[in-house]
């Protein structure tokens, strides 16, 4: 069982140390704090959060874009926490990675050729004419045409740029792509053509996506395994349907409650979150999560909760579950 | 230190406007820069010098017509032997603060430059003298540790009177911002880079002078200096260059001042470096080929006193020497005597730039005609520091121009450009060195001309330099000041007045 | 149909930069009703937010011209007004709710500064007055400790809270239209539904109409009682809320509706509108969403389609043309 | 000058930056077109490279001949256009050749300074840690000093001179160029793209070069074409006090510092040298402004 | 807060005694004085002498040395030419050059704010046009050409002012203006481009939305931001002002600092040259760091609560 697993993520942690304003003390920011999770090949894995939860960071860090403060990242594994920048080098044309913003993405002094043609050239994947060729399909596949290869990004719209950014992410055919918030920034009639496109590919090359994103809808849509994140910590783990279904976690249920309604008609009960997210400098203690959460109980504001495993791997960290199941239902009935 | 300056300032308006009329008793002077100190005897700078010498006065002053040394402070003066001077003092005469002048303060004063901790400029000039006695209230001695026939010309030119009491009581450095002196102005107020002012002082010993007060106005830009005084602000300064004295002629209000000064101004041509230089023949050629009438006609707009040897016959020790004259033909023929042809004589001609009157440009020029017999020169500018430190360090290119004085002495002059210890003529020919220093020896005034005479005959025959001319001091006047023009540059207040 | 608060007919927006022009909204015309919530929704360039601009007076000076067209707001002309009448009009009858309430809010100002502001303008209040009235808006639109927030900086709050004192500040006045640009996208989930909440909240007390900006199918549904859809500068269909959902007439709105993924089966390739936004001047003569539509005919690439109607629903598609025949 | 201080800011947005070769050529010939202050810059720069390449052969006189019998003659006497100088010579030949010096110290200056600012700016951008901290105080030292009075200490070291005027003006000016790229580098190390190549596995000296150079050239032609004219200015100033190139090479800083006595006998010594500076001055201005506003779509704005 | 301070005033010190060491060295690459101080027929051992008494033929390090002990206990020596103590010359030619810098910024604050402003909001305007067309002139004429320009003009031709000179406040107009004429032209730039920011900003739009009229609006809420980079560049111009003036007070006689350590240049008088470089990057670092206070006062968003 445990070779299935392409990516393991143990106890991951990478802080930030900034100096806001002149006159402050450098604080430390606990982007991702203590994060455990696995991702199987062949399986797109969500990480959904708000913002500033440290999603980016996560994928970041497992990419080795920056190292990170703690912890083991396993690809295919081994560890690659430990090695050095040119032997990662070498480990690159395995995974890769799809940006948020199509617009800072591409280099804007590179036409689309030299900017496909730089994995194979870095990674010395086949020889001239064979390269150009790879660059055509690509182009092809990703719903682009010869006629653009000479073009600059800003020639392009942003669709079609993030159609780039994804050919350059699988031109080397890769095992695991971690794609962070790839739809977020298209317009919506974009947005389908771009997760088309990424299904497309996956099925096509077998791909193991971690799917980063903010938006529970799209989440649902396309992804087999959803991990849910607050304040640099995992907070429930699930299948997406069963998390949809059957969310534990009072933020998920939070979550998923918040999503607006597909139809006028539809009515959703609503659980108003009170406050905003408390800034990962001063994260607060015990349970993150307690001072917004709408069950919180005075254990939550002392101790940090303890994961609690549901069946098929569903798993969740939350006071409510750690006590007997009685009381949580009392608890949630008095609510 | 604003509000005096603006307090100052007020007044000064007042007076250097000069609408004053009939009751016009003060003046304003322009310089290009303040005096480094008002302390007597420690800055050898003309303008320092210029300036102080209104508070402080020398025991001998010199006739500036006949050059003759005419008593000041001290009365009468005896070579005692080679070794020893005794000086008769003037009675009666007082400081600024009403202390008496005698004999303590001549000594204090020549001690003063000889301490070393108090960093005179003109200590070097004075290391001979081995020690001063005073021999009653006003009389002193003075003996050196060698023959030095050179001391009147130290004690008329280097030395002014102190006031020892003043000195030590508030110390050096409160007296060199506000001095005493026995002089015709006592000290007013001084803001540095600013302004001197001088009032009368009532108690002068020759008499109270007619014009009584007295500013020194500092203005380091010629432009804003003309522009001072063509408004009316500044009455008199130094330095016109000569292309700007029609402006001045023309305005109402004003004249043109000219001295022939003692300073001159000459071409080096060095012998320290290998080259064609080290030839006679072509240092002649060279000094055929400059038309210095031309250039001081054109150039210098004819103001400029020309000379064809070492000395300008405003030296004691002058006598005249053959002029080479303005001979091109001459010129190229001597070069080829030499085994050279002029084409292949390429020279450098380094000059400091505003140093000396139009000096720059007279390189220039002077460029352009050696041009004309086909050598080639180069002309470059050294800022004035470089200038001086490359000649001191021996790194002088092929030829320099350099100005010299106000100089009275022919040792002064010719000991120290001749002779290889001197870097300043960048010549140097043994046969000469040892005649400069005979010539110095010789306490007898006679036998010492005859040997400066025939030094300055040989040193035009060697064609050590070009000798281009005395420098004119030019000096822009307001039309009803009563000012006559020093060769000394020296500018005496006393001696001034308005019409 | 009488009480519209807010009639906009036939406008074109322009503008000139150099020699360039540009017509982002070329044919606009819809109306708001007293009390009612009305969403205008499309991609982004399509003219929503200078559409909304325009109703404020706000579009910039010099650059920009409104060739022809009226905005009725109360019965009132507004394209012809002065920048003094506009004056009276701003902040007061109509306010304005920002996208970005991080820049929003000017940084050197204190909150209370700053939402003292439409009161200085258009009520003759005392400080203490006005304090009072900010800090009763303030406890309106939820936002705790409203005497210290008054004291404090822009920056010193979290995205929600400034969207929250953007609100209030649009509520202080009681404006008789408030016009919301997106929100809440550059918000939160959670804090996205704080907000609309909230405003949903607001909208229900008294008749307070209000035009609701978005690109989100989801928040319309949510909001709005009328919906209105633009495509590149022009409206191409507009209805009832439930009627928009239920019977798509326009091909951009059903694509918009189908490619939801909640109207999609899980895992299956989603529906998806072929091509992009032509952006204001690539637009060429027929019917502006042609060549991306997948019904698109001869006539649709020459003629552009008038506005049909029916019941109040409105569709700008030559499928709607009688010999036709509506589809579905 | 030092203060050739953040003016404005300088770090355009990368994307409008980007011309595609065909259309790069055009638009930007496009929007010269457009701009009359462009064209005017664009039209005194011409002049100026044209004058400093062909001034011999445009030269009514020689310029450095002295006829002393012609000196100082009023402009349009005796065929001297812009009359003479105090040695006769012609004024008009001196500032035709005088555009040769200030093209030379302007370009080589920037040039110069340029490069030594922009491999410092890029090193401590790039690699940072301590070598950025030693650097970045080495500017800061800089900074905490008038340039003016650098170039001036510098100047008293290494003398007068072309060669060290260069040098000097050199020396005083290459802080700008470290501060303005070192922040376009750490601004560019955060770009996604850069993450991107990374990501890749492109090596990090690839990176640098291949990523972060390229876009540099905007930033560097704008804040270079901003600052050539200030080193002409301040060799000018310098030149005035009596430091810079020497005569009798015609420079228009030494035309003017030679002319500056004469400034009530003969105007036009100083006259006509100035208004060639500042033409000069103002014509790389505007065609630096310009090329701000072309190329910084921030501040064309919307 | 105390933290930020402590961090600044070492990192001040540590600035201000690297631009000390570099102008030591620099000053002692630049040539020995001994020939510009003793007369011209000074001999050899004169000169020897001479050396020696100043300390010029000591090791480099050992001169180094102790100029640095005696310069921590603000002994800088004294000046060569005029054996006053010279960190004293410097500070005595201070409170000219403030004058004069102070008054300059003044002039050059007061008409370049309000046409910055007015630029900016008329932007494009002929009035602008006019406007940025004088800034740019202004930014190319050299200083020294304005200088003599306006003493051509008002003291020569007119014979209005004086030409140079230090005294009555009539002295400080031209060289004020000459200062005040370059700064005024940046700083109209700067405002311009700074108002110009601040008003495509979302937050103006706010205002306006709430029906604030223009006046208010600019005077109030936008100035109020632009303003705020305003503070740096006019630190660094008062920076470059006090110590770059140089050529401004040789033009006018001024006697202030600049001209006092140019001429202490020409003279390779290195005590009074290294007492005004370590005054001018004492102010320098004072005024930045003052500015730095002053910024963050103003500014809210970096404002310690
Ligand atoms: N380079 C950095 N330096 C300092 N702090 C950082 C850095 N990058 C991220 N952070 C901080 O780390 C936290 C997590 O950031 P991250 O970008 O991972 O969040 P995210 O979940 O991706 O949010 P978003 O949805 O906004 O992209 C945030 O508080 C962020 O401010
Ligand atoms: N100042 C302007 N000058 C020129 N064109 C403009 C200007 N402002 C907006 N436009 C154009 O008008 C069109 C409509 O813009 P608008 O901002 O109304 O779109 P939107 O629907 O609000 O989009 P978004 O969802 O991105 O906010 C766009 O194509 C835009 O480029
Ligand atoms: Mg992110
Ligand atoms: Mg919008």
């Amino acid at each position: 069982m445990a070779e299935d697993y392409l990516v393991k993520v143990q106890n991951l942690k990478k802080y930030y140390e900034v100096s806001k304003g002149m006159f402050k003390q450098k604080t430390i920011i606990r982007a991702v704090d203590d994060v455990s999770f696995s991702i199987k090949r062949g399986e797109t894995y969500a990480l959904v959060g708000e913002s500033g939860c440290g999603k980016s960071t996560t994928g970041k860090t497992i990419l080795g874009l920056t190292d990170a403060t703690a912890g083991e990242i396993y690809f295919q594994g081994k560890d690659i926490t430990k090695i050095s920048y040119s032997d990662m080098r070498k480990l690159r044309k395995d995974f890769q990675m799809i940006f948020q913003d199509p617009y800072a993405s591409l280099n804007p002094k590179k036409t689309v050729r030299e900017i496909l043609m730089e994995p194979l050239r870095i990674h010395k994947k086949f020889e001239g004419k064979e390269r150009e060729k790879k660059i055509h399909e690509i182009l092809e596949i990703v719903g682009l045409s010869k006629s653009h290869l000479h073009r600059y990004p800003h020639e392009f719209s942003g669709g079609q740029r993030q159609r780039i950014g994804i050919a350059r992410a699988v031109i080397l055919q890769p095992d695991f792509i971690i794609a962070d918030e790839p739809v977020s920034a298209l317009d919506v009639s974009v947005q389908s053509q771009v997760i088309n496109l990424m299904l497309d590919l996956q099925k096509e090359f077998g791909l193991t996506y971690l799917f980063i994103s903010h938006d529970l809808s799209v989440i649902e849509h396309m992804t087999d395994r959803v991990a849910v994140m607050y304040l640099g910590k995992i907070v429930e783990v699930a299948e997406t349907e069963e998390l949809f279904e059957n969310p534990k976690h009072p933020y998920t249920q939070a979550l998923i409650s918040a999503v607006p309604v597909a139809h006028p008609r539809e009515e959703r009960k609503r659980i108003i979150l009170k406050g905003d997210v408390p800034s990962p400098a001063n994260p607060p203690k015990g349970c993150p999560f307690h001072t917004r959460c709408p069950f919180a109980m005075d254990i939550c504001s002392e101790k940090a909760p303890e994961e609690v495993f549901f069946t098929d791997g569903h798993k969740a960290t939350c006071h409510l579950y750690t006590n007997s199941k009685e009381e949580i239902k009392d608890v949630i009935r008095n609510s | 230190a604003c509000t005096e300056e603006t307090a100052g300032g007020e007044d000064s308006g007042g007076e250097g406007s000069g609408d004053g009329g009939d009751s016009k008793d003060s003046i304003v002077i322009g310089f290009e820069s303040d005096a480094a100190t008002l302390m007597a005897n420690t800055d050898v700078n003309y303008v320092t010098d210029a300036q102080i010498r209104n508070i402080y006065e020398p025991l001998i002053e010199r006739d500036i017509e006949t050059k003759d040394y005419v008593p000041n402070l001290a009365e009468s003066w005896e070579n005692i032997d080679e070794l020893t001077w005794r000086f008769q003092l003037k009675e009666g005469v007082t400081f600024h603060n009403g202390a008496e002048f005698n004999a303590d303060a001549v000594k204090f004063s020549i001690d003063y430059i000889l301490d070393e901790s108090n960093q005179s400029f003109y200590r070097s000039r004075w290391v001979d003298i081995e020690e001063v006695t005073v021999i009653s209230p006003y009389e002193i001695e003075i003996t050196t540790s060698r023959p030095f026939p050179d001391l009147m010309e130290r004690i008329t030119e280097d030395l002014l009177i102190m006031e020892p009491g003043y000195v030590e009581d508030v110390g050096n450095d409160t007296a060199a911002n506000e001095p005493v002196g026995t002089g015709p102005y006592q000290f007013v107020e001084w803001s540095r880079d600013n302004h001197l002012k001088l009032e009368a002082y009532d108690d002068y010993w020759k008499g109270e002078p007619e014009i009584k007060n007295v500013e020194f106005r500092y203005i380091p830009e010629f432009s804003s200096r003309l522009s001072a005084f063509l408004s009316g602000e500044v009455d008199l300064f130094k330095n016109i260059p000569v292309d700007s004295v029609a402006e001045i002629e023309n305005d109402d209000n004003s004249k043109i001042g000219e001295a022939s000064s003692s300073r001159i101004n000459y071409v080096a041509l060095n012998t320290f470096h290998d080259g064609p230089l080290q030839d006679q023949k072509v240092r002649q050629a060279i000094n055929y080929a400059v038309d210095v009438d031309s250039l001081l006609e054109n150039v210098l707009n004819g103001y400029g006193t020309k000379i064809t040897g070492p000395l300008s016959p405003v030296n004691s020790g002058y006598v005249e020497t053959e002029d080479y004259g303005y001979d091109p033909d001459k010129a190229v023929e001597l070069i080829e005597e030499a085994g050279y042809t002029p084409e292949e004589i390429s020279l450098t001609l380094e000059t400091p730039s505003g140093r000396y009157p139009m000096d720059n440009q007279v390189a220039q020029a002077i460029a352009a005609q050696l041009g004309e017999i086909g050598i080639q020169v180069d002309v470059s500018v050294n800022e004035w520091g470089n200038h001086l430190e490359r000649i001191q360090n021996r790194e002088m290119g092929d030829m320099f121009i350099l100005g010299w004085g106000p100089a009275f002495e022919q040792q002064g002059t010719i000991g120290n450009l001749f002779t290889e210890d001197a870097p300043y003529s960048s010549f140097h020919d043994e046969e000469i060195d040892q005649e400069i220093y005979d010539a110095n020896g010789t306490f007898d005034p006679d036998d010492r001309f005859d040997a400066y005479a025939e030094l300055q005959r040989k040193l035009v025959e060697q064609a050590v330099w070009v000798p281009l001319w005395q420098q004119a001091d030019l000096y822009a006047v307001r039309s009803d000041l009563d000012f006559e023009p020093r060769v000394d540059e020296r500018i005496v207040i006393y001696d001034m007045s308005w019409e | 149909m009488a009480e519209s608060i807010l009639e906009i007919k036939d406008l074109k927006i322009q503008f000139q930069n150099g020699k360039h022009i540009v017509q982002p909204i070329r044919e606009v015309s819809f109306q708001i009703k007293a009390g009612q919530t009305v969403g205008i929704v499309g991609e982004s360039g399509s003219g929503k937010s200078v559409t909304s601009l325009a109703v404020m007076g706000l579009l910039p000076d010099r650059i920009s011209s409104i060739p022809s067209g009226e905005i009725l707001f109360d019965g009132k002309e507004l394209t012809k007004l002065k920048e003094k009448e506009w004056r009276k009009i701003r902040g007061n009858e109509i306010s304005m709710i920002f996208q970005e309430p991080m820049t929003s809010l000017n940084p050197v100002f204190t909150i209370g500064q700053q939402l003292s502001e439409p009161l200085k303008r258009h009520r003759q209040l005392s400080n203490k007055e006005q304090k009072a009235a900010i800090i009763k808006v303030l406890k309106q639109v939820g936002i705790p400790r409203p005497e210290q927030i008054i004291h404090e900086y822009p920056h010193q709050l979290s995205g929600g809270m400034r969207q929250r004192v953007m609100i209030s500040m649009a509520l202080l006045c009681e404006p008789k239209l408030m016009i919301a640009d997106e929100p809440t996208t550059a918000l939160d989930v959670t804090i996205q539904a704080q907000i609309l909440s909230l405003l949903k909240k607001i909208t229900s007390k008294k008749d307070r109409s209000l035009m609701l900006i978005t690109h989100d199918l989801g928040v319309v549904a949510e909001m709005c009682d009328w919906v209105v859809v633009m495509y590149a500068g022009v409206i191409v269909e507009s209805a009832e809320v439930n009627e928009l959902f239920d019977r798509p007439l326009h091909p951009y709105t059903r694509g918009l509706i189908q490619s939801l993924p909640s109207n999609n089966e899980r895992k299956s390739k989603l529906y998806a509108i072929q091509g992009q936004v032509p952006k204001p001047e690539q637009v060429k003569q027929g019917c502006i969403f042609a060549n991306r539509c997948p019904l698109a005919m001869e006539k649709c690439f020459q003629e552009s389609p008038p506005a049909f109607q029916e019941d109040g629903h409105l569709s700008k598609c030559w499928l709607q043309s009688s010999d036709e025949g509506v589809v579905r | 000058m030092a203060s050739s201080i953040p003016n404005e800011p300088l770090i355009p947005e990368d994307d409008s930056l980007a011309f595609s070769q065909k259309t790069k050529a055009a638009e930007f010939f496009t929007s010269l077109l457009h701009s009359w202050t462009g064209l005017l810059g664009v039209a005194i720069i011409f002049i100026l490279l044209f004058l400093s390449i062909f001034g011999h052969w445009i030269a009514p006189y020689d310029p450095v001949k002295t006829e002393l019998t012609a000196k100082l003659l009023p402009p349009l006497t005796d065929g001297h256009l812009l009359g003479t100088d105090h040695l006769g010579r012609d004024l008009l030949s001196r500032i035709i050749l005088g555009a040769r010096i200030s093209v030379i110290i302007g370009l080589s200056t920037v040039l110069i300074a340029g490069l030594i600012g922009t491999v410092i700016g890029i090193i401590s951008g790039f690699f940072r840690g301590w070598i950025d901290i030693v650097l970045m105080r080495l500017v800061d030292v800089q900074l905490s000093f008038p340039f003016i009075l650098l170039v001036l200490i510098i100047n008293a070291v290494l003398g007068a001179g072309l060669k060290n005027i260069i040098i000097s003006l050199a020396i005083g000016g290459w802080v700008i160029f470290a501060r303005v790229i070192r922040s376009e580098v750490l601004a560019l190390r955060e770009k996604d793209f850069i993450q991107a190549a990374v990501a890749t596995g492109v090596s990090r000296f690839e990176i640098l070069i291949k990523h972060i150079v390229p876009n540099l050239f905007t930033p560097m032609i704008i804040l270079a074409s901003l600052q050539i004219s200030s080193f002409i200015i301040a060799e000018a100033s310098v030149s005035f006090l009596g430091f810079g190139v020497q005569p009798p090479t015609p420079a228009w800083g030494n035309m003017l510092s030679e002319g500056k006595d004469f400034i009530f006998s003969a105007w036009w010594l100083i006259t006509f040298p100035g208004l060639a500076i500042i033409i000069t001055a103002l014509g790389i201005n505007l065609f630096g402004d310009w090329l701000r506003d072309t190329l910084d779509p921030k501040i064309k704005g919307k | 807060m105390l933290d930020f301070i402590v961090k600044r005033f070492f990192q001040g010190i540590l600035v201000v005694f690297l631009v000390l060491t570099a102008v030591f060295f620099l000053m002692r690459l630049s040539g020995d004085p001994t020939t510009l101080f003793l007369p011209q027929d000074a001999s050899r051992e004169q000169i020897e002498a001479f050396q020696h008494q100043m300390g010029l033929d000591r090791p480099l390090y050992v001169q180094y040395g102790e100029f640095m002990g005696n310069a921590v206990q603000g002994d800088f020596g004294e000046s060569l030419r005029t054996q006053q103590d010279a960190l004293q010359s410097v500070l005595d030619r201070l409170p000219a050059t403030f004058q004069l810098a102070a008054a300059a910024l003044i002039l050059a604050l007061v008409i370049a704010i309000p046409l910055g402003v007015l630029s900016a909001y008329y932007r494009n305007s002929i009035f602008d046009r006019v406007a940025v067309g004088l800034t740019v002139i202004g930014q190319a004429i050299p200083t020294f050409w304005m200088g003599l320009l306006l003493i051509f003009l008002f003291a020569a031709q007119l014979k209005i002012l004086p030409s140079g000179g230090a005294g009555t406040p009539i002295h400080m107009i031209l060289p004020m203006l000459t200062l005040a004429f370059y700064s005024t032209a940046r700083f109209t730039r700067f405002t311009r481009s700074a108002m110009l920011d601040v008003l495509q900003q979302d937050f103006i739009r706010t205002a306006k939305a709430s029906g604030t009229p223009t006046f208010p609006l600019i005077m109030k809420y936008a100035l109020k931001n632009s303003l705020i980079p305003i503070i740096t560049l006019v630190a660094l111009d008062l920076g470059e002002l006090l110590g770059g003036a140089v050529i401004t007070e040789i033009v006018f006689s001024w006697p202030g600092v600049g001209r006092l350590i140019e001429q202490a240049l020409m003279t390779r008088d290195f005590p009074v040259v290294l007492a005004g470089v370590f005054i001018i990057a004492l102010i320098y670092t004072v005024i930045n760091f003052l500015a730095d206070v002053i910024y963050a006062y103003v500014n809210p968003q970096i404002r310690v609560k």
